[in-house]
């Protein structure tokens, strides 16, 4: 990249991106971190956000109306829309396990060469946390994964195979990072956009999963 | 015979040592404060606790877990809280990780009289691993079982005199689930109206599940949690 | 029996007599016909009547307050208890099968002398009909049944073993006939009470199934 | 794209024949009367029908079954209408017979993206014939498979415009667990109204589960059924 980005304006340039991938009328459920960016960038009007504490209908909330009990599943204040309902945890994941969530964007730290990802552990670390990233990977309709494209050390985190614990079987449908997007098609990767200021030398250097170009 | 039980000690004498307690929320929004803090005063160990979270460091559950009265955890997302990392390295504590929807799930079986389900969650991963896992209809499920425990420990926004139970937009969470899945459901709330003052169309928890109801002491707002 | 009551005057003091077992507080789901009949003798303040179809808090209604969408299992309008609440058919069958609701007063076609019945079914008759009956049989924590002592030919239906397909394997509590009550004690009936007008002699030679006195 | 639509027909235009279809109420309490009379009027036949009675003789789904458009039906209480004997002495029909509870549990299943689940229910009955038994923690089980439909035919009080419903007293029973477990979901209502006006605490139903509303035309009154 010739320009250099700062760790923000990275972020907010996925999050951006994936936002021009949504259209309306749908269901979108958005990870913490940079998912959580993407409603920032969405412009259709009938695009619902689920969050999966019990929410449908999502929105910002003004510092002023800030509710300490109503919040996402990062557990960020967040406002309710004109239409919302509140519901328990097993209705929440009912929508999301029974197929009734459109898109589901969600953070990876590794996605493999199929679409596979590793969200959840990392080996050698204790197992602490899993929140709703498997239930949103086997039950979303698609999920889009938004990470940096290189870990801190330079080396390329989508790979021939994760070596971090898988979170589902279940191959995403896009992966967008700060360099390129990629749709899996078929259990293979196809790089669909290069990110302003990226170059297909740049991509192919950084990423040692196999992608059609 | 009122359900209502002003002294919180005494709300939570049926809680014994070795016991399973299920305590709301999805870390501290919709977890029963007041519960915690009166659970953290009594005399009673080695107690298995099944929640979303552990609460956070030195805050809700994170105190229960300090004092070191928690044997065993069953939750989604420890991670909200580090101190539980510490002392599952050190050995004390065991730990067992569902993904969130599971933990739900489970808990809605427990009260629900099922002895498990098949679900996709989790199938092929970590998580499996030691699970019956099973096509049915060409998908490949893995069996999940139900939770049932001895006490649980709810929030509500609003309890009739009977019980009956109406929540406050995500604080909702676990808690309806909860309430149906042991022996013993103390609930606490905001504000206890007559009975008929909730509307039969909108009543969460019916309340045929809920055995004392006490009023928050400890209420969690913008500037954190606070004595009312 | 020396007086010949009629089939109501039968039903109804099965139905009393059932009514003075139960004491408050307690939630109690009564099924079709005799069980019904109990609602009209209960004098205890703290009952709560659940029926199957959606609303825990059944009292009866006035005719001129009858609502067509406010009914009980056998579809009998009903009216609503101050403080009762309505659910959906999973929920209230969760409440059924997870324990919570203390009684259930059925009717049966047979009873053996194990105390399970069988009210669903006969044999050579379509098996059209099971509705909530097996899930009230493994739910409730306790199950009365009330029904006639004996058939229309004049056999007993406390038997040495069902003949009709049985209704679950688990055995009642409580059985009341127009001729006696009996306990089911670790599966054996123990008789323990003789309804007005019967003798002991009369339910002995009309019981086929074995109990203790 | 407004998901209401006025010409009933128009609506039903989804369901093909060989489709399986759930129709909401008990009996025809909150039945979806309009839009059974709709499909009785279409030209669709081998229907699997999953609903808790196949109406009564010659009303509600009464009519379908004579007409003979019903391949086969699902549910716990056929005995409500005649008619359905007569067929399946006649082998006009097949039948698959529920435990109450476990047919609603089926549908919330199958809306809950699970497999199937363990219950008691049933356990050593002719019900239980040919269904997997196993016992868990000491208790014996029988293995109930979800249950999910091409279409669901429900009623609902009110919707407001995106799909947000709200039931009338025991009218409600199958519907929410109906609208949650079909690929295509028709509700029919007594009032729309605009999104906003219903409470977010108050929706049984959330919209994501609705595909199209419309408003019914005909009733259950003291006086039976009438259009309006």
């Amino acid at each position: 990249m010739t320009v250099q980005l700062s760790k923000s304006e990275m972020q907010h340039g996925i999050a951006k991106r994936v936002a021009l991938e949504l259209a309306g009328p749908c269901i979108v459920n958005l990870g913490i971190g940079i998912p959580t960016l993407v409603a920032e960038y969405m412009t259709e009007d009938n695009i619902y956000l689920h969050t999966e504490n019990g929410l449908l209908g999502v929105t910002d909330v003004a510092d002023e109306a800030i509710d300490p009990n109503l919040v996402n599943a990062g557990k960020l204040p967040v406002g309710e829309a004109v239409g919302a309902s509140f519901f328990n945890s097993s209705d929440s994941f009912a929508m999301i396990r029974g197929g009734h969530v459109d898109v589901a964007i969600l953070g990876a730290l590794q996605v493999d060469e199929t679409g596979v990802i590793a969200n959840w552990a990392v080996p050698g670390k204790n197992i602490m946390g899993v929140g709703g990233a498997m239930d949103l990977l086997v039950g979303a309709k698609k999920v889009f994964v938004t990470m940096s494209h290189t870990s801190k050390d330079g080396s390329s985190k989508l790979l021939k195979e994760c070596t971090y614990p898988i979170t589902s079987t279940r191959q995403v449908d896009m992966i967008f990072t700060e360099l390129a997007v990629f749709k899996v098609n078929a259990g293979q990767l196809e790089l669909v956009d290069l990110m302003p200021g990226a170059t297909i030398e740049e991509v192919r250097e950084k990423t040692e999963a196999a992608f059609t170009e | 015979m009122s359900k209502i039980q002003h002294d919180i000690s005494q709300a939570l004498d049926c809680i014994k040592s070795g016991d399973t307690v299920l305590v709301g929320g999805f870390g501290l929004i919709g977890a029963p404060l007041t519960l915690i803090e009166g659970l953290t005063e009594r005399d009673v160990t080695d107690l298995t606790i099944v929640s979303n979270n552990l609460g956070e460091s030195g805050k809700g559950l994170g105190i229960l877990l300090n004092q070191n009265k928690i044997k065993k955890g069953i939750g989604s997302y420890f991670t909200s809280n580090r101190d539980v990392g510490d002392k599952y390295q050190n050995g004390e504590i065991e730990l067992e990780l569902l993904p969130q929807g599971t933990l739900a799930e489970s808990l809605r079986a427990g009260g629900a009289g099922l002895g498990g389900y098949y679900t996709t969650t989790g199938v092929g991963t970590d998580l499996a691993i030691g699970k019956e896992e099973r096509e049915i209809d060409g998908i490949p499920y893995i069996l999940e079982k139900a939770i049932r425990a001895d006490v649980a420990l709810i929030r509500a926004h609003k309890a009739d005199t009977l019980g009956n139970l109406v929540y406050y937009k995500t604080a909702r969470n676990f808690n309806p689930l909860m309430a149906t899945a042991a022996k013993i459901v103390i609930v606490e709330v905001d504000e206890i109206v007559e009975a008929g003052e909730l509307d039969p169309e909108e009543v969460v928890t019916p309340f045929i599940y809920i055995d004392t109801i006490v009023k928050a002491q400890q209420v969690l707002t913008k500037e954190g949690v606070v004595a009312v």
